[in-house]
């Protein structure tokens, strides 16, 4: 029944079938390629800052994936914990980023008032 | 496109049964495209203030992901830590330099064609990997996730004390991560003292009040006000010559 | 208290000779009259050398002594003019005192242009209202102040309601006036 | 319930876990929902007392007790206002998302022995970390008005319970430390029995905790005298200044729900959860977890239990609100600063203390036997192991 | 640039860079008490500058009273503080009499003395209450309602009116009390006199309350005295000065043989005439706490001359006396009065040309001059004490834009 209905409705299969390790990383990799895009593309330093982290949070979802035993086949080897402390020192990690870029760009905002990384040329020649 | 009248066309044909549904998957199709969703609409906006608010979604999707995978005590780090702190710092930084002119800088549009480009090759080169990780259809049933916390404070502090993975050496041989926590904890006051160094600017200081009457000298008239008695006084014109 | 009644104005008129034009000392309050361009050394010297000092100023009155019915105005025994009054008082020593000061109504008898007056504020701060309340109302220009704008009617408003040939106008912002 | 529907009226599993899950959810959102109408209405009341007046008293009859609902309708009749220049997307989300982080708070919170949305390994937390998306809901509200008074509030707002966050985690520690675990169902179970099992009553330490517990908890869902958001003799009201109608509404009820979930994690932390103050039922030789009809008749009992008690901190609040006047903001951030957190990280290290120096308690007899064995891991030779289930709850010597 | 910025003193290293901003307060805003509007120019939460801006209430009495006899005034004195009417009533009334060097019977005397520090009470609760509102409590705003509802309910009986009495007049008061009335009054004041300690113990002495007020919104002595502030305001930074005591003899002759202590804190401690809590620690002469305080201990101290007024009024044996004609003639001059309202010092300034109708009428407001010095006092507090000091103020918008 599952499978006629799998067959008939390729997409359906995303929701009677078990999730596993690839779907997570699909979604670790459109986080991450928003966060590489958004750090690529966006002017404001801030929204620099939002891109890293995205892609942060991207790795983060791969580690997770990897560590998580629901997602696993019999018998194949996960990362257990370690996967998980790794991810918890990704996000503790994160937050120390984001104070000091916040800081960063806080400084920059009182010396130029303005957030634009373009703007931010004083060690050109 | 093509998809949805499919899917369309298969649910009027055939009605999906209920029971096929598996629960877990339609909870992480919803995550997954709520966090993916506003991950585009992060990009995709202008609006600073917006894309906080995008990213705090996404993130708060991202979390519900790691409920799912059984990572429930990293959800709740994710949700503590990243949407409850950093975005809130993150939104705090956003408003104090939400000025009028500085809420939407648009990026040239050179750099989003190319940005573009760069994504869709980079998504497509990381699409290829994650299909071939191996077990694409082959997750296990009928696991239960031991709960986590325990374990992963216990590793924080040297200890291993979880099941180890298949071929792994035996639980207390296993390394443990006494030595990055501590980095981590060092590393996280460095960085504190540091933003709140970087932080400071100069700037001229409006004396308060307070400060202004603490700095004068001790009134003279006080005492001359204090020196009248407090008997009954009859006051008139100064031309009036002499008090009664 | 030495210092008061006809001795007090003899020690005024020599810390600023020439200013007081005149005095009442039999009127319910006593009051001197100051010539109005000495008005501010007058109240300096009141409210920092003089022996009693006149620390506060409690009131500012523009009286406008004009008679709009020529018929009246014909029997009335003054020249149409402004008279500014001061009230002064003195916290240490608790006496008052009144100053009166005479302006012509109009600034060289122009209509429109107005009778100015040296500012007080730099005596006592707290002039500054009540000056620009004058000012307001009774359409004074004090010279020297700092900030002389209207207090209580709008920014935009029109005429001088105390003055006594002041006319209401017919419509503010399609507001009905009368 | 689930097994009884698939065992009993034979109804397929998804159809019995669908109808349980929904049965749940409603039950929580009603409680939740209905909860917030009967303490908006007792809010009034008992300002009504304390002010010396009667309160409403009219609608509904007796006692004014439809007034909620009348004003609920009042609400929902008014004209939606969204001033010019605010951002209307983030303007109309921003109550929702204050609404939905207060109510998601609700999954984890155990209202007695599995009376539990979702039981969750690390309830404590995540009830934590979700009240604090609530912060979000009052930031954008403050953004997007596009009123500088709302600003204020947000910003007040974020800065306020961004701190409290730090002290009210260190007070939260505490039991969980004592407990050894971040399930809120244990760390109620621990404290079964009488009125001296309850971690307030634990040691000295706890004791002090948890009044800067309530102060903290106070000050993180804004209530007075920490109601710097709204401060009405300040900015006017603060973040909500230009909502009106059905949107206020959901701040309001946002506000009411975040209120009693802390009071609820504070009868769960510290004053035996469900435990009444007399084990009642273990008197009577009853138990709440064996799953027949009398064991359902306890559950029942803790839950009117917790629901008391948490009205109980409840109505305290609305008792200090209508007390005391507001704090300035420098004085609210030192009190977090200066006094909380300091306190707060001296009671856990004495606590912890405490735990290690008498790990009987004072008095012994009074506690449960010291030598217990609980779950979770012990120290053995060569690492940690982890207890057999079948060795939790015996009783063993304890070499001082 | 940078060499400078580092040299100066008053430059000291602060958090992150913000930018002023421009706040409206008012005219609708919980806390401006009326139609006030102050322009805030805040840093964040930090205020360097506030100017008030008023005259939303503005109607020009004193036009009006150009054109009415000096009776007919009376009522738009009422408008003026409204919440003390009767001070207002008696500070024209006796502005008149000074002109028409008139005396009133004894009888009117007292009956005037019991009415005007009744209202005192009265217009001080309101003040008292209102300010807990300003800091965020609301009960204790009830409470004073409460009470002030009873002498309300009064001055009804007494004059028919409960907000804008026309009472007293000039030439005496409208009307003799009714009778029973003095017993009321009594049982009022009986009742009334323990409750001050409960106000005591939810504001004055509430550590919440003292933190609020307590070295907020400090006023020297000289700024009080240069911007001409007057009644609490002034006695707040340690002034003493009543013009009950201190006033013209027309006014002081009314309380000829009352005994009262002007509340204001002298060597360090305020009358010793009754029992209060004491100053606390933080305190600062001249703070928004003292001129609260001073409210406070004026209530009592009204209460004290109300049971004087009362003996003398019941002693009094002849009639009370006609009030003067509506249309009787003044004479030519001019007469200024201050009398102490509960606000401040309350003026009237009257010329006559010798007609029923003034040539010219004056009112100065004690609010008005107590409001100017609020852009002092606010200079670098916080936005929270914004309503902490202007409400320390007690101002009455209907009297400060007249």
């Amino acid at each position: 029944m599952n499978i006629v209905v799998a067959s008939a409705v390729p997409l359906l299969g995303l929701i009677t079938e078990p999730v596993s390790v690839a779907h997570y990383l699909v979604v670790g990799a459109i986080l991450f390629v928003s966060g590489v895009v958004c750090m690529a593309m966006k002017r404001n330093a801030l929204g620099v800052l939002m891109g890293i982290e995205l892609v942060l949070n991207g790795a983060n979802v791969n580690f997770v994936a990897f560590a998580s035993p629901y997602l696993q086949g019999e018998g194949s080897r996960s990362l257990g914990l370690d996967g998980q402390v790794i991810a918890l020192f990704v996000i503790l990690l994160a937050a120390a980023e984001a104070a000091v870029a916040l800081a960063i760009t806080l400084n920059f905002y009182n010396n130029h008032a303005t957030v634009d990384v373009d703007r931010a040329d004083d060690l050109k020649g | 496109m093509s998809a949805l009248p499919m899917i369309a066309g298969a649910l009027i044909a055939a009605p999906l049964p209920v029971a096929a549904i598996n629960w877990h998957s339609l909870f992480f199709l919803l995550f997954a495209s709520v966090s993916c969703g506003f991950a585009v609409a992060v990009v995709a906006a202008d609006n600073v203030v917006r894309m906080a608010f995008y990213l705090v979604l996404s993130l708060g999707a991202t979390a519900g992901l790691f409920f799912l995978a059984g990572a429930e005590f990293l959800g709740a780090m994710q949700l503590m830590i990243y949407v409850g702190g950093t975005l809130v710092l993150l939104v705090f930084g956003v408003m104090l330099t939400a000025q009028a002119p500085l809420v939407a800088i648009k990026g040239s549009g050179r750099d989003r064609v190319l940005a573009g480009i760069v994504g869709v090759a980079l998504l497509a080169l990381l699409l290829q990997a994650a299909f071939s990780v191996k077990p694409w259809r082959a997750p296990a049933a009928g696991v239960v996730a031991e709960p986590a916390a325990t374990p992963i404070g216990m590793s924080l502090v040297g200890v291993r004390v979880d099941e180890p993975a298949v071929g792994a050496p035996a639980a207390n041989k296993r390394p443990g991560y006494m030595l990055p926590f501590e980095i981590v904890s060092i590393h996280l006051l460095v960085v504190l003292v540091g933003a709140a160094y970087l932080a400071r600017a100069k700037r001229r200081k409006v004396p308060r009040a307070i400060e202004v009457a603490a700095s004068v000298e001790p009134p003279a008239s006080v005492a001359e006000h204090a020196s009248i008695g407090r008997e009954r006084h009859r006051s008139g014109s100064v031309l009036a010559g002499g008090r009664p | 208290m030495t210092m008061r009644g006809p001795g007090f104005l003899d020690q005024l008129d020599a810390a600023v000779p020439g200013a007081v034009v005149g005095r009442n000392l039999e009127a319910i309050d006593p009051w001197i009259d100051v010539a109005p361009e000495r008005i501010a050394d007058v109240c300096a010297w009141l409210a920092k050398s003089s022996p009693v000092r006149f620390d506060s100023l409690q009131c500012i009155t523009a009286i406008d002594w004009f008679e709009i019915d020529p018929k009246k105005a014909a029997k009335v025994a003054w020249q149409p003019h402004t008279e500014m009054v001061y009230h002064l008082w003195s916290t240490a020593a608790r006496v008052s005192l009144v100053l009166k000061t005479k302006l012509p109504r109009w600034k060289s008898d122009v209509p429109g242009e107005l009778p100015e007056i040296p500012s007080v504020c730099g005596v006592w701060r707290g002039a500054n209202w009540h000056e620009r309340e004058v000012y307001d109302l009774s359409g004074i220009w004090f010279t020297g102040h700092p900030d002389l704008r209207r207090i209580l009617c709008p920014e935009d408003w029109e005429g001088y309601p105390l003055r006594k040939d002041y006319e209401m106008p017919l419509d503010y912002h399609g507001i009905r006036g009368r | 319930m689930a097994e009884f529907l698939i065992n009993t009226v034979r109804l397929p599993a998804w159809l019995a876990w669908s109808v349980t899950a929904g049965v749940a959810a409603a039950l929580i959102l009603n409680v939740i929902a209905g909860g917030a109408l009967v303490f908006i209405w007792a809010e009034r009341k008992i300002a009504g007392r304390i002010q010396d007046r009667l309160g409403p008293t009219r609608t509904g009859g007796k006692f004014g007790w439809l007034q909620s609902l009348a004003d609920g309708l009042k609400l929902l009749a008014k004209e939606d206002l969204m001033p010019d220049g605010a951002d209307g997307m983030l303007f109309r989300l921003a109550p929702y998302v204050s609404f939905c982080a207060s109510f998601c708070a609700f999954i984890a919170l155990p209202f007695a022995f599995d009376f539990i949305g979702q039981r969750m390994n690390v309830g404590v937390f995540f009830v934590i970390a979700v009240l604090g998306i609530e912060v979000f809901g009052v930031i954008l509200a403050g953004y997007a008005s596009a009123s500088k008074w709302s600003l204020f509030g947000a910003m007040r707002e974020a800065a306020q319970v961004v701190s409290y966050e730090v002290p009210l985690g260190m007070c939260v520690v505490v039991p969980v430390m004592l407990a050894g675990s971040m399930d809120l169902v244990t760390i109620a179970e621990k404290q079964a029995g009488w009125l001296t099992n309850w971690y307030l009553f634990h040691d000295p330490f706890t004791f002090v905790i948890f009044w800067v517990y309530v102060t903290c908890a106070v000050a993180s869902v804004n209530r007075a005298p920490f109601d710097l958001a709204e401060a009405e003799s300040e900015l006017v009201a603060g973040f909500h200044t230009e909502y009106s109608g059905l949107r206020w509404s959901y701040f309001f009820m946002a506000e009411y729900g975040s209120m009693f979930l802390v009071s609820a994690l504070a009868a769960l932390l510290f004053l035996g959860g469900w435990n009444g103050p007399v084990p009642v039922a273990s008197l009577l030789g009853l138990s709440e977890g064996t799953g027949d009809t009398a064991s359902y008749f306890v559950r029942l009992l803790g839950m009117a239990n917790l629901l008391g008690k948490a009205s109980l901190g409840v109505l305290i609040m609305m008792w200090i609100r209508w007390t005391l006047p507001r704090l300035r903001i420098d004085q609210v951030m030192m009190t977090c600063l200066k006094y909380c957190t300091p306190l707060a990280a001296a009671m856990f290290l004495g606590a912890m203390l405490w735990q290690i120096a008498l790990p009987g308690g004072l008095v012994p007899g009074l506690r449960r036997p010291a030598g217990e064995i609980r779950e979770g891991w012990l120290p053995g030779p060569g690492g940690a192991f982890k207890v057999r289930s079948a060795d939790v709850g015996k009783v063993v010597q304890v070499s001082p | 640039m940078a060499q400078m910025l580092d040299d100066d003193p008053r430059i000291i290293e602060f958090d992150v860079r913000t930018d002023e901003m421009l706040v409206n307060m008012g005219p609708q805003h919980p806390s401006t008490h009326g139609v006030l509007r102050l322009v805030l120019r805040t840093d964040g939460e930090v205020v360097s500058e506030v100017e008030p801006h008023i005259g939303y209430l503005h109607r020009c009495a004193e036009k009006i009273g150009e054109n009415l006899t000096h009776r007919q005034w009376i009522p738009y004195t009422d408008r003026m503080d409204y919440l003390a009417a009767m001070n207002m009533n008696l500070g024209w009334a006796l502005a008149v009499e000074k002109l028409m060097k008139y005396q009133v019977s004894e009888k009117a005397r007292h009956l005037r003395v019991l009415i005007v520090e009744l209202n005192r009470i009265a217009s001080h609760l309101v003040g008292m209450g209102a300010y807990g509102l300003d800091l965020g409590t609301f009960s204790p705003f009830l409470y004073a309602f409460r009470e002030r509802e009873k002498i309300l309910d009064l001055f009804e009986e007494a004059c028919g009116a409960r907000l804008t009495y026309s009472y007293i007049t000039v030439g005496g008061l409208t009307a003799d009390l009714p009778s029973g009335w003095l017993v009321k009054c009594e049982a009022f004041l009986e009742q009334f006199e323990p409750i001050i300690q409960e106000y005591h113990a939810l504001l004055t002495t509430n550590a919440i309350f003292v933190k609020r007020t307590a070295n907020i919104g400090v006023m020297s002595p000289e700024l009080a005295i240069e911007y001409g502030c007057s009644g609490p305001v002034l006695r707040g930074s340690g002034v003493d000065q009543d013009m009950r005591r201190d006033g013209e003899a027309i006014y002081t002759a009314m309380y000829d043989s009352y005994a009262f202590e002007v509340a204001v804190m002298k060597d360090g401690h305020y009358p010793r005439d009754h029992v209060y809590p004491a100053v606390p620690a933080d305190a600062v002469l001249g703070d928004c706490w003292h001129r609260f305080f001073v409210r406070m201990l004026e209530v009592v101290q009204s209460m004290d001359l109300v049971r004087q007024a009362i003996d003398r009024y019941s002693a009094c044996k002849g009639p009370l006396g006609e009030p003067l004609k509506l249309t009787e003639k003044m004479p030519a001059g001019d007469a200024y009065l201050e009398t102490e309202c509960p606000k401040g010092q309350m003026g009237f300034y009257l010329v006559s040309d010798g007609s029923a109708i003034p040539w010219r009428v004056r009112a100065r407001s004690s609010s008005f001059s107590n409001l100017a010095v609020a852009h002092e006092l606010c200079r670098g507090c916080l936005i929270a004490d914004v309503p902490a000091i202007v409400g320390s103020l007690d101002i009455v918008m209907g009297e400060i834009d007249r």
